[in-house]
């Protein structure tokens, strides 16, 4: 057999590649980097969280379960309970999501595949627009408008309320879901479309059993980056949720979610009580990701 | 262009900063003053920042600000970590309801009634058959310590709809868009939006705290570390306290400590 | 019966898109409607002073510092990880976690972003309160969106560009500075609107880094006052909606012109753009 | 020219196409008959396929596509109806690029069927299975209708796609280039499967492979920069083609 | 078989290719002679593109692919160096698709030498015509340098593509399928330039066209199922195959 593979040759690397590899590789590190950095700042972020939030329990002896299940709040005499926090942080999220989620979807649709294009040149930087507006503006637009629309038009003494908030919080999730859905739905093949209206279905029919699922993922992380505006948000809820302390029966009570709770006290917060606040961000934190999950396997399980 | 002169020369290295951060009430009280104090000293420079009372007393005792500003009053343990408390004025406290509310007069009894919940209505107060709705600020907030106190409930009494709103700003703006609403805020936010009731007969008035007739107010504190206050810092604590500093306390609608 | 569902979704989509259309002109309007009247050019120009409804350009300026610092330092470092996300690691568990948790995060209320940054940019890294300490807290609040709408971006640029790139014997880094960032650039730029959207927008991240400091900012160790926490501070103490209104217009004025910006300097950057 | 009873399918006069400003199809008139394969040749560019997207209005979702003469299937204009779904039901397509949705075997083939409200279960149990029998796929298949159907090779791909069209019960069958994406061997199935399907569809096929026009179709029309140059029985256009330029076209020496 | 000397360009051994658990080459073992065309013929997912992609190292790109074996051109082990620039600079690829950038015509050609840090405007024109000569193209779009490349015909810009990779002076051009995307004049066009090119290159050229591989190459590989079923003389493969499993191919009968 031949000889000349068995002494194995090497082809000498380039000098003017030489530089190239350093500069691959160096690269390649910067992007890790660049991708731990933001890993390592957000991994620190909720470090701190948990740092601070863990301290009560861990430390001072006060029970989780009682902080998660008690239903009275009053820092200033010793009593931490979240009870009501959470269910309320669980109805506006639901109620939000059931509410934003489909119009800003359809709008996404709409401006994707229905309206002409001089509209939606027109409409999507608009909606864009949206997303800039200052989450205290909407506040303010939900405790002058929509807080006494509610007040006057459903009879009841104060429109500060679980609605109210459910309100606010799907209007402010709009502008993510329709850009980032609207991306999406922009990015399906061609074909799909050809392939489905040559078989005769109807240009809705299309949209919905072929376009849509085809954006599916696109789809799901317009919802979770909608839905993570949703949730974090607190300078609007603080306005229009009235924060009281009770455990929410109605759609017109008003409530406090997990998140107005720490922004509303941390300005005066002290000691144990600011630390239960960190605790609160902990349950916050732990609602966010089983959503996600949640979201993720929807997500799925609809591709299969 | 014009800006660039307002900047009244900040690059001269010979002009000192005092940096003052806290309570969101003090706040606007410490700016008007900051603004008169350097128009006479023009080498000292005051920043002023509203970013809440206990984050303020932290910066103070970290050192990341001279001076900490606290509508409320320090804790032990805040205390126990050296800080001093000067009284740069006092606030006072107004119970107001919506302006087409004809409750105008209210006993400190009846206002206790009216948060702990024992009244529900306003008709029990002489007013419409109306259900009453309670506007509360935020547990720790300045105003409400000193409101409970004052008028005799604790926060677990507080009743449990009551809306809580955070700041004076949108107290006002709860209680003026809503006829059966009563809260209460600071003096210097009163306008014609809302309605202001009278406590036991007293008007809520500068002279009526002064003269201690009226009895709902709070004192506005400067909460600083010795080691940490400089020479500019001192000055400026001076002026505040200086019949100059207090003339601009009553201006705002706050009240002087004499 | 078919005709009639798609009747049905056909009149939901236009009813959708009606309501989106129809929130955007009322919120905007009634912001305009509600400041119109005190904008003027003192308003704009003015300094601020505590009586009065005062000047706001420090608090534009500090604004635009803000923004411009943020955008700085997020924009490559969100670019680049995406790029290590989708172009560089291998796609596995890992990846999918850091996704995971990046998307997870964008959930976390911005006051505990601002908490953060006030121990660690202001108090640990001794910053202090500072326009630099805000605008590092508004970094890492819009790394999430930049990095998740970059690797969107990505992924929708054709693998045959990698392949005709590598196969004439250039670099990874070539390829992705000559081919693929320019083919993904109207991906990546819809992320830096929405970071422009999420950085003006924010306020508890940042009155406890930047604090609330009423003055023009001698320069970034400066502590200053960006619009939205000016609209902030007068709507929470002193419930002056017209004047937060009046702020509002400013901001959305200011979002108009920087997101036209933003399209049009992608559009150079873009030779893909034919 | 008079048209032929019975025998005329699709019947296309005066038909001119423009793309915005651009005319892509100059005064085509063409008669297709039923139950034949008819291929259109020509060099790339010249209209083959926008002609066959007119057939079943694909063009009417460009925007600024103009279309003026009369395309008269059954004697219907079908420019002149509204129901375009009515269209595509009975004119079905096969594109280029297999372009099966991302679902399941079964949920593709099952897909125009649904759309047409047809939910018994049993029913669509049966109108997939004929649809993938009749493009000679159901053996392959069988036993994986519910995996994804991108899984399958690209010929496998292609069959499923013509069983796809198939299942919408059409009368007649529009291809463009179906097997240009394919291996020789799945190549041969769908000419076979054509051949096989001549009985029962009318088959309008586009094609780059003069060798496939020769082996499966029964007329063939030859265009050229958006024109008919030469329209006939396969046979002659191969063999004695009338037009030079046809000649040098299915020769190989045009260009 | 003994090396021929001067005359083997590349030379295969052993070569077994993985994708994860999944094996795509089995000991495969392959001769390529210099400036001669070598054609890879076989069924669909049979590994001929694979196989195409490991000459050079365009197979490192997907995620999990193991490979054991030698593959030396020149007589060195392309596996062994680091310098793959070096190696994909030495091996162009053309693909199935033309894959041209979103750029100008110009600057697709000119992309290669650029990244090669040629800055000089002269030389690259130079380069930039020489090239597109080369690939038979100049003419055709001398006038329109400057316009953007995927306004072309797909003929068109596959010969660009031919441009580009002949820019970077390569020794080997591996082509994958380059026209099967083609209509036949845009075919014909680019068999003659591969004629014309093998005096200068060598090429390896994947094809599901038994005529093109009979018109243009020298030597034929017969692959199946990941294994090299027979290479010999292209007229050998489709006169005499030594192998009933190449005749059934090759005559279509396969399947
Ligand atoms: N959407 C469009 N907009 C503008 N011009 C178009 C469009 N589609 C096709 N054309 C042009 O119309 C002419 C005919 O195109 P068509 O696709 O029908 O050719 P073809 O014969 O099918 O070619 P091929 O064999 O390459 O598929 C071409 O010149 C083409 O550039
Ligand atoms: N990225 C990949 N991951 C896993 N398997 C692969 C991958 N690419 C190819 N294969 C498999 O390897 C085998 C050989 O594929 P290859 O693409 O080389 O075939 P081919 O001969 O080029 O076919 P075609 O004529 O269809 O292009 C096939 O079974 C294919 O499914
Ligand atoms: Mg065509
Ligand atoms: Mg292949
Ligand atoms: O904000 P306060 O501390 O004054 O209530």
């Amino acid at each position: 057999m031949p000889s000349i593979s068995n002494e194995k040759q090497f082809i000498t690397i380039e000098k003017s590649n030489r530089r190239k590899y350093m500069l691959e590789k160096l690269s390649g590190r910067v992007f890790l980097f660049c991708a731990l950095l933001s890993v390592i700042s957000l991994l620190l972020i909720v470090g701190f969280v948990f740092y601070k939030g863990s301290h009560p329990f861990v430390a001072e002896g006060y029970s989780f379960l009682d902080f998660i299940f008690g239903m009275d709040w009053v820092p200033s005499e010793d009593k931490f309970g979240i009870f009501p926090m959470i269910v309320a942080s669980l109805f506006a999220t639901m109620g939000a999501l059931i509410l934003g989620v489909p119009v800003g979807l359809f709008t996404a649709i709409f401006l994707a595949e229905i309206a002409p294009k001089r509209v939606a040149k027109i409409i999507s930087p608009a909606v864009q627009l949206l997303a800039g507006i200052p989450s205290v503006l909407y506040g303010v637009f939900g405790l002058a408008v929509i807080v006494p629309f509610l007040q006057n038009n459903l009879g009841l003494v104060k429109g500060q309320s679980l609605l109210a908030v459910i309100l606010v919080l799907a209007i402010m999730m709009l502008p993510t879901i329709v850009t980032v859905a609207e991306t999406a739905i922009r990015a399906v093949p061609k074909m799909y479309r050809e392939g489905s209206l040559a078989l005769g279905a109807s240009p809705i029919g299309t949209i919905f059993k072929v376009v849509v699922p085809a954006a599916k993922s696109g789809i799901m992380a317009a919802i979770v980056l909608g839905l993570g505006r949703a949730i974090g948000e607190t300078m609007a809820v603080i306005l229009v949720a009235g924060n009281s302390l009770i455990l929410p029966t109605s759609l017109t009570d008003s409530v406090r979610p997990l998140t107005t709770n720490i922004a509303l006290e941390m300005g005066y917060a002290f000691g144990t009580h600011q630390e239960m606040l960190f605790a609160t961000g902990i349950v916050l934190f732990s609602f966010i990701l089983l959503l996600n999950f949640v979201l993720a396997k929807i997500g799925s399980k609809g591709g299969k | 262009g014009e800006t660039a002169g307002n900047d009244t020369g900040s690059s001269s290295g010979s002009k000192a900063t005092v940096s003052i951060s806290g309570s969101t009430s003090v706040g606007p009280l410490a700016e008007k003053l900051a603004e008169k104090f350097k128009d006479k000293n023009e080498k000292i420079n005051i920043e002023v920042n509203q970013i809440g009372s206990s984050a303020g007393i932290t910066n103070a005792t970290s050192g990341v600000s001279e001076i900490g500003m606290s509508s409320r009053d320090l804790k032990e343990e805040e205390k126990a970590n050296g800080l001093k408390e000067t009284i740069i004025a006092y606030d006072g406290i107004v119970v107001v309801t919506h302006p087409s509310n004809k409750v105008k007069d209210l006993t400190l009894e009846q206002v206790k009634q009216i948060f702990t919940g024992e009244v529900t209505n306003w008709s029990q107060l002489g007013g419409e058959d109306m259900e009453i709705v309670v506007v509360s600020r935020e547990d720790g907030s300045g105003s409400r310590d000193a409101f409970q106190e004052i008028v005799g409930y604790s926060s677990g009494e507080l009743i449990r709809n009551a809306i809580i709103a955070s700041g004076n700003g949108n107290i006002k703006t709860t209680v003026a868009t809503n006829k059966h609403a009563v809260g209460f805020i600071s003096f210097e936010y009163i306008d014609d939006s809302i309605s202001t009731l009278q406590i036991d007969g007293v008007e809520a008035t500068a002279e009526n705290v002064l003269q201690q007739k009226y009895s709902l107010s709070r004192p506005f504190l400067f909460v600083h570390k010795e080691e940490n206050l400089t020479d500019a810092g001192l000055q400026f604590i001076d002026y505040i306290l200086s019949s100059d500093g207090q003339t601009i306390v009553s201006e705002a609608g706050a009240i002087p400590v004499k | 019966m078919r005709k009639f569902k798609d009747h049905l979704l056909r009149g939901c989509l236009w009813a959708s898109a009606f309501l989106t259309v129809a929130v955007l002109i009322i919120i905007v309007g009634y912001i305009f409607y509600k400041g119109f009247r005190l904008i003027d050019f003192n308003f704009i120009f003015g300094d601020y002073s505590p009586v009065g409804h005062g000047g706001i350009w420090p608090m534009i300026v500090t604004t635009l510092y803000t923004i411009f610092i943020s955008l700085i330092i997020a924009t490559p470092i969100g670019i680049l990880a995406a790029v290590y996300l989708q172009e560089y690691a291998k796609q596995g568990r890992l990846v999918r976690l850091i996704r995971y948790a990046t998307e997870s995060l964008t959930g976390i209320p911005s006051i505990i972003y601002g908490l953060f940054g006030a121990v660690f940019f202001v108090t640990t890294l001794k910053f202090g309160m500072s326009i630099i300490a805000a605008s590092l807290t508004l970094t890492i609040i819009v790394l999430p969106v930049i990095i998740r709408t970059t690797e969107e971006a990505l992924k929708t640029v054709p693998q045959s560009y990698r392949e005709g790139s590598l196969a004439l014997g250039t670099t990874k880094l070539q390829t992705l500075y000559k081919v693929i960032l320019p083919s993904a650039m109207p991906g990546i730029l819809s992320g830096i609107i929405l970071s422009i959207g999420r950085i003006v927008g924010e306020s508890a991240a940042i009155f406890l880094t930047a604090g609330t400091v009423a003055a023009m900012p001698d320069g970034i160790f400066s502590s200053a006052r960006t619009l939205t926490v000016h609209s902030f501070l007068v709507t929470q103490e002193s419930g002056d909606i017209e004047l937060a209104a009046a702020v509002g217009i400013v901001l959305i004025v200011i979002i108009l012109i920087l997101n036209f910006l933003a399209t049009f300097i992608s559009k150079r950057l873009n030779k893909a753009d034919y | 020219m008079k048209q032929q009873s019975g025998g005329t399918k699709i019947n296309v006069k005066d038909l001119d196409l423009f793309y915005g400003d651009k005319q892509a199809l100059y005064k085509v008139a063409l008669d297709i008959h039923e139950k034949e394969v008819t291929a259109l040749i020509g060099p790339s560019g010249c209209g083959k396929s926008t002609f066959l997207r007119s057939l079943n209005r694909m063009n009417d979702l460009i925007d600024g596509v103009k279309i003026t003469g009369d395309i008269m299937i059954d004697n219907e204009n079908i420019y002149e109806t509204n129901d375009v779904i009515k269209l595509r039901t009975k004119v079905g397509m096969v594109f280029q690029k297999p372009n099966l949705f991302p679902m399941s075997i079964y949920d593709n083939v099952a897909y125009g069927p649904r759309m047409q409200g047809i939910k018994s279960k049993k029913e669509l149990n049966e109108i997939v299975e004929e649809s993938l029998r009749g493009a000679a796929i159901w053996d392959e298949v069988k036993d994986r209708l519910k995996t994804s159907a991108l899984g399958l090779s690209g010929g496998q791909q292609q069959r499923v796609c013509i069983a796809r069209a198939i299942a919408m019960k059409p009368e007649i069958i529009l291809m463009d280039e179906p097997t240009s994406a394919l291996d020789p061997i799945s190549t041969l199935k769908v000419e076979e499967l054509i051949a096989n399907m001549k009985k029962d569809y009318t088959i309008v096929i586009v094609t780059h492979n003069m060798q496939q026009a020769a082996r499966v179709s029964d007329k063939t029309a030859f265009f050229l920069n958006g024109e008919i140059i030469e329209y006939d029985e396969t046979n002659n256009i191969f063999s004695m083609p009338k037009d030079q330029r046809t000649e040098d076209y299915v020769t190989g020496r045009f260009g």
